[in-house]
């Protein structure tokens, strides 16, 4: 049921974050019980656009945003999501913000509770209302009539099945009365099938009731079954738009990933490479938000392998477990023999060695100075800039070769600092993640694992550390495996390139392919006829 | 508006009920003189016989010392009372049920109560006087 | 120019300025008020000398991310046996002091492992969980002291009775056996320089140890566990290690506390031993995530600055004695003002 | 999903298993320690007339999810000040017991604002910092009652005041408002003597709670003690609940140390607030409490546990080893070691549940693999 009426108007909005632009322009309109598919990589700015409608603060502390969007044709601009609540517009997230030991009637509730009066109001103010706790169980039970769900309403959270607390979650935000527009992220992300299946089934009958729903995920037969329009945003620019029935995921695949093909340049490696070096069989992660469900593929000797794929698909989960940091489970062979899964200090001495994705949280020791951080794996693990006594059973920081090491690398990487003593929290990203390079670098490393080497630094910074990489490849031969969200990036310095989707790894194409099939393999629409290896 | 004048009169009240809390919980001392007096060049006193004197519910005896070897010659008895007004009652011991004489009487926040026993009996008014509630060492 | 005094007063610290400040203005009224200024300088010294090892003890556990050892009353037991024993083996002098120290360390060591492995699985809730370990484990030992088998009359009940007395008298055994070593007077300051050595010996063995590869190690985890963790740092047992270096310290501490004193005090004394200790480092400007040993001598000689001055000092001027008043909120005012600093935002 | 028997009893078994070891514990000591049962029944009865609203102050904040609040020593010191005036003044009985309530309501709002900030300020270590709130504010209430009662703040009663003239002694007589709640209404049966109408002041504050329970803000309250950021999230004003659920305990606690010491009868100004903390906190996690869990009869079934062992635990000690100091060591001990184990196990479980999160993943590999029939 589709009136005329439009609900939101968005105007040319525009958004950068000191200087990288994420939103250029971008306008469109959802009509009265219109059910919008928002599809992008993750980068493409799908989250910007809806924390900018959410009135999130992180928009306005980084400057705020160009243009302007109308909710109900009002002019609408929000300091806080309080705002964008009252104005009618809910927001459904991917990891759940509900209380585990409250039922699902108090979480759909919450901080909305009908109370009733009682003598002490008057005198000790409103907070001593009594709860209406029969009032709450029918609001509770019409808003999930609505979803035409069963949900018990007096199930504790921590007991329900992941299906029921994404519906209480949903259930909450239709509960408010002014709630015109709803944004659902990735809902079915943690689903299984079957509750996919109700969940879509649950949209449309809301839509269908005049609720306006913007639903942001990246499995498009569910987007092609359930919107009535779809979106498609690339490096912060609306690029598609359609009806759903006249368009194909090849289509929307296309445009989501379709970078005008000519300009990466991929250098032809010199020489063929035959040696296996590392084979992953049947590997698990239990990485909260990248869980790794069964991944296989070999590496070869000095190759350069480009591991790929959406957020949260598990593509950082691979590094993190073969590294020992999550509990992994699996079988992992370097030069032919298996070794133990979840013991860092063997792993290192192995010669592996890894950059981290998260670089503040654990790549780096923000408080100490750049060069400890530069030498404090390599003298743990390979007991180097040690200076022993009493035949090694003293062992001792030998400060002088440290300072001459982080100055060799300082200069290699050229590391913009006051002093090799800088502590590392005062550097800019850039040149803190030249820093987590030469920690790994250190460690001579024969295998690399970097994760998401250029994530928020500057465009600089970014060329020097891809030719940093590419460059220590060359030269020592060391096999790197390169985690990244940048697809530009992993066509541009790899030899092949995985795509993670749901856990598993969706194919392996060389870099020469068109950009659309790996945009298919993100999306798990691997069915569709593309050439290229895919298991 | 309407919340603000019940905000104040709650603590109005908690404020008053203090009060009243501090004026009927005060402990005062209740002083009875017993000597003897001389008004107007007629000797009075209570003689040898034990008498009672009823303070609200508190019976206190009171008697005029007859062995030679007590040393004490005071004729006071102190005792306690609690909040403002009481009533006073006085009969001899053997004979409880003819009251001689009944009365009230009311003592201010800061004062203590005084008594002489012998004008109370002799029906005289200046019975009663109150004392201003000095902390001795 | 103004910006330039907040930033040093910011990188001081507001505590540090109040208390030095307090501190100096009680040196300069001193001589007014009839107080020496020469005893009480050399009265701080003495404390100096048999605090200063109980403070650095805390050391360890701070810089591996263990927060402030709420538990120390573990070290210091283990320190009261020794000494115990010692004086049950009747050995005086210097050599009866080293016994009381060997006897000491492998229960110290003990403690610190079972402590340890506790405090590593209640990750977070350290602090809390040690204040209460550290009250059961002294009210256990009131008991235990009833019950060991210590026959040493110096020591026990005096009618030949069991169990030891409340306060042990080390007068005939190793009393100021630190201090007098090689000390001097100049102008009226007696200067306890055995004492001295003692502590900087123990701040040099620290030094050094956090110079090593554990050291370092134990740095980064305190730092950042996952980082740590990250470079196959096995961060529990750097934690493990950490207490028991702190317990090995503090057992020593106590052994020098007590030849400073003169007395081992057993039952209920060593109940609130840990909050001076901790208010003293806090005081030299640790924080509950980041110490030095700076922080140890000048939070040392600041706290115990005012635990001498302010009992002759302040009870001359108003005549009465305030003294254990101000050591109470002086004291517990630092900890609880360290509780509250928000550790630095995390990336 | 409804829990099988055996899951239930296995359930009630982990969650208490501290009351359960107490009774153990005491059936070994009791006859032991050869009290006559009335003797005991009477000390229950005085003891749970004297300690249960010291112990029920703690339940607010557990439910706001600050933990077990050690600061409720402020509360303490809260009421003592309320009678010190009081006895300065002279108002004896109920009276008087009612006015100290009203005068240190104030002082106690104050202190229990003071400290809810502090505790906000040191999110996540609320416990140990109420702790050292307490020890602090110790000082500041000497400084208060020790130099400025008696100058600053006029008491005209030399009996409770130093020789010197400021500064009130360290015990005070309170024989003006002693057992005035006890013997109110009193009931005898055989020599079992029931202050009546301390219990109705206890039954009061136990309806008060299941009441609080019911409104908004404790609903607020409990949503605030499961998830800060989810509460904010939903609009709820999260500072103010949590300092709102410290005030209303530090009030509760100064009505309790009052209840205490008029039981009690004597009052030692320095020192009887110090171990407030630890005994309430020890009875109530001695009646099965966790620090995120507490409710009304932990309070009841703690008190009568917690003090029955402390009643019985020197004369059993005596018998046991021929000491009774070690009986006396022993209860100190208890109380601590019982804190100190149940904070551990509380910490201990939030990290085992982190644990299990990880492992159900893992699980679900052997799962996949048994359905896909071992790997290809």
């Amino acid at each position: 049921m589709e009136s005329n009426e439009v609900v939101l108007k968005v105007e040319n909005i525009g958004k950068d974050f000191f200087g990288n632009v994420v939103l250029k322009s971008v306008s469109f309109e959802v009509k009265k019980g219109e059910v919008i598919g928002l599809v992008g990589e993750n980068g493409a700015g799908k989250s910007t656009l809806m924390n900018i409608l959410f009135g999130l603060p992180v928009i306005n502390e980084t400057g705020g945003f160009s243009g302007n969007f109308f909710l109900n044709g009002e002019k609408a601009h929000f300091s806080s999501s309080f705002d964008a609540l009252d104005a009618g517009i809910g927001m459904v997230h991917q990891e759940f913000v509900l209380l585990p030991g409250f039922t699902a009637t108090e979480n759909i509730l919450l901080n909305r509770e009908s109370v009733k009066d009682n003598f002490a109001v008057n005198i000790f103010g409103d907070r001593l209302k009594h709860l209406d706790r029969e009032d709450m169980k029918k609001r509770a039970v019409n808003a999930i009539n609505k979803l035409d769900v069963n949900l018990d309403p007096e199930m504790i959270v921590a007991e329900m099945p992941v299906g029921h607390r994404q519906f209480t979650e949903i259930a909450r935000e239709i509960d408010r009365s002014s709630t015109k527009l709803l944004i659902l992220d990735e809902p079915t992300a943690v689903l299984t099938e079957s509750e996919a299946e109700i969940m879509i089934k649950a949209a449309k009958k809301l839509a269908e009731e005049g609720m306006s729903i913007i639903f942001i995920s990246h499995r498009l037969h569910e987007v092609l079954d359930l919107c009535d329009r779809v979106l498609v945003l690339r490096d912060g620019n609306l690029v598609f738009e359609s009806e759903s029935e006249n368009t194909n995921p090849r289509e929307i695949a296309e445009s989501m990933v379709g970078r005008s093909i000519s300009d990466f340049e991929h250098t032809e490696r010199k020489k063929e490479l035959q040696k296996d070096l590392l084979e992953v069989k049947d590997l698990w992660v239990a990485m909260p938000g990248e869980v790794v469900k069964g991944v296989n593929f070999t590496v070869k000797k000095g190759e350069i392998f480009g591991i790929g794929g959406l957020a949260g698909q598990g593509k950082l989960g691979i590094a993190n477990g073969i590294m020992g940091l999550f509990p992994s489970r699996g079988k992992v062979l370097f030069k032919g023999e298996e070794i133990p899964l979840n013991n860092t200090k063997n792993i290192l001495d192995l010669g592996f060695s890894f950059v981290s994705e998260d670089r503040r949280g654990v790549g780096l020791l923000l408080d100490e100075p750049i060069d400890w951080n530069i030498t404090f794996t390599a003298m743990q693990a390979h007991e180097r800039f040690i200076v022993k006594y009493l035949g090694g059973l003293l062992k001792f920081r030998n400060d002088k070769e440290i300072r001459k090491e982080a100055l060799k690398y300082i200069d290699m990487l050229q590391i913009k600092c006051t002093s090799e003593k800088q502590f590392a929290r005062a550097l800019s990203g850039g040149n803190q993640q030249k820093v987590c390079l030469a920690k790994a670098f250190a460690l001579n490393p024969e295998i690399l694992f970097v994760s998401e080497p250029t994530r928020g630094i500057d465009v600089g910074a970014k060329e020097l550390v891809l030719n940093a990489l590419k460059k220590y490849n060359e030269e020592s031969g060391i096999t790197i495996i390169i985690t990244s969200s940048e697809l530009e990036e992993l066509r541009s310095i790899s030899d092949r390139i995985a795509i993670v989707n749901e856990g598993k790894i969706a194919g392996i194409l060389p870099p020469s392919k068109p950009a659309t099939d790996f945009g298919l393999l993100m999306i798990g629409e691997s069915n569709i006829n593309g050439e290229g290896e895919i298991k | 508006m309407k919340k603000w004048i019940i905000k104040i009169s709650f603590v109005a009240v908690i404020v008053v009920l203090g009060v009243l809390l501090f004026f009927f919980g005060r402990q005062h001392e209740i002083i009875i003189e017993y000597g003897d007096i001389k008004i107007n060049e007629t000797e009075y006193s209570i003689g040898e016989e034990l008498y009672i004197v009823k303070i609200d519910s508190e019976k206190i005896e009171i008697q005029n010392k007859t062995s030679k070897f007590s040393r004490s010659t005071s004729t006071l008895k102190t005792s306690k009372i609690v909040g403002p007004n009481h009533s006073i009652e006085v009969y001899k011991n053997d004979s409880p049920g003819e009251t001689i004489r009944k009365d009230n009487f009311s003592v201010e926040i800061n004062n203590n109560a005084k008594i002489n026993l012998v004008s109370f009996i002799n029906g005289f008014d200046d019975w009663y006087s109150q004392k201003k509630i000095v902390y001795d060492e | 120019m103004k910006n330039s005094i907040i930033e040093s007063i910011e990188k001081i610290g507001w505590p540090r300025i109040i208390i030095g400040l307090f501190l100096a203005s009680m040196f300069v009224i001193a001589p007014f008020v009839g107080v020496s200024v020469g005893t009480s300088i050399s009265d701080v010294l003495v404390r100096f000398t048999f605090n200063g090892v109980l403070v650095l003890s805390l050391l360890p556990m701070v810089k591996s991310g263990c927060g402030l050892n709420f538990g120390l009353q573990l070290g210091i037991i283990s320190g009261l046996l020794g000494a115990v024993t010692s004086i049950e083996i009747g050995i005086t002098g210097f050599l009866g002091f080293l016994i009381a120290i060997g006897v000491s360390i492998p229960f110290a060591i003990l403690f610190g492992i079972i402590y340890g492995l506790l405090l590593n699985r209640v990750k977070g809730d350290e602090m809390v969980v040690a204040t209460y370990v550290g009250f059961s484990v002294v009210s256990f030992m009131n008991m235990m002291w009833l019950l060991l088998p210590y026959k040493s009359p110096d020591m026990i009940w005096g009618y030949g009775g069991t169990g030891l007395r409340t306060t042990i008298s080390v007068e005939k055994y190793w009393f100021h056996v630190l201090n007098d070593f090689l000390s001097f007077e100049i102008g009226g300051v007696y200067v306890p320089t055995g004492g001295f050595l003692f502590f900087a010996l123990m701040c040099l063995i620290v030094w050094i140890f956090f110079k090593s590869k554990t050291g370092t190690a134990m740095t980064a985890t305190g730092s950042n566990p996952v980082y740590a963790s990250s470079s196959g740092v096995n961060v529990n047992k750097m934690r493990l290690v950490s207490v028991i270096i702190s317990s090995i310290i503090a057992a020593i501490g106590i052994l020098v506390y007590e030849q400073g004193f003169g007395f081992i005090q057993l039952y209920m004394a060593p109940l609130y031993m840990a909050f001076p200790a901790i208010a003293a480092l806090l005081l030299g400007g640790a924080s509950v995530g980041k110490a030095t040993i700076a922080n140890v001598i000048i939070g040392t000689f600041l706290f115990q600055g005012i635990l001498t001055m302010t009992p002759s000092v302040i009870n001359n001027i108003i005549k009465s004695d305030m003294s254990e008043t101000i050591r109470i909120i002086v004291s517990n005012g630092m900890i609880v003002y360290a509780l509250t600093r928000r550790k630095k935002a995390r990336g | 999903m409804s829990m099988s028997n055996s899951e239930k009893v296995k359930k009630f078994l982990i969650n208490n298993t501290v009351p359960i070891l107490f009774v153990v514990l005491l059936f070994f000591a009791i006859p032991l320690s050869g009290f006559s049962p009335e003797y005991l029944a009477n000390e229950m009865i005085t003891r749970l007339g004297r300690n249960s609203f010291l112990v029920l102050a703690l339940l607010i904040p557990v439910m706001a999810g600050m933990g077990m609040n050690f600061g409720i020593v402020l509360g303490a010191m809260a009421g003592e000040i309320g009678l010190i005036f009081i006895t300065d003044w002279g108002v004896v009985g109920i009276n008087g017991v009612f006015l100290a309530m009203i005068i240190s309501t104030p002082i106690a709002i104050i202190l229990g604002f003071v400290a809810g900030l502090i505790l906000n300020a040191a999110k996540g270590r609320e416990m140990v910092t109420g702790f050292m709130l307490g020890f602090f504010m110790n000082g500041v209430y000497q400084l208060f009652v020790l130099y400025g009662m008696g100058n600053i703040i006029p008491i005209n009663n030399p009996k409770i005041l130093l020789p010197r003239g400021y500064g009130i002694r360290n015990a005070i007589d309170l024989v003006n408002i002693r057992q005035a709640f006890d013997s109110f209404i009193k009931l005898k049966i055989g020599d079992i003597s029931i202050p009546v109408f301390s219990f109705i002041i206890i039954a009061i504050l136990c309806i008060f709670i299941v009441w609080f329970r019911k409104t908004k803000l404790g609903q607020d309250m409990r949503a605030v003690g499961q998830d800060n950021d989810i509460a904010a999230a939903s609009g709820i004003a999260v500072k103010r609940t949590r300092i709102l659920s410290i005030v209303i305990s530090t009030v509760l606690a100064c009505y309790g140390q009052i209840i205490f010491l008029q039981n009690i009868g004597t009052m030692n100004t320095y020192n009887s607030h110090e171990q407030v903390g630890t005994f309430a906190v020890a009875a109530i996690l001695i009646g099965g409490a966790s620090v995120a869990k507490a409710n009304i009869s932990n309070v009841f079934i703690g008190v009568v546990l917690f003090h029955m062992t402390f009643i019985v635990s020197p004369r059993a000690g005596k018998e046991l080893v021929g000491q009774a100091q070690i009986g006396e060591h022993f209860r100190v001990f208890v109380s601590y070691a019982v804190i100190a184990i149940s904070l551990a196990l509380y910490a201990w479980r939030r990290q085992a549940a982190k644990n299990r999160e990880i492992k159900a993943v893992l699980d679900e590999q052997n799962e996949a693999i048994e359905n896909r029939g071992g790997s290809q």
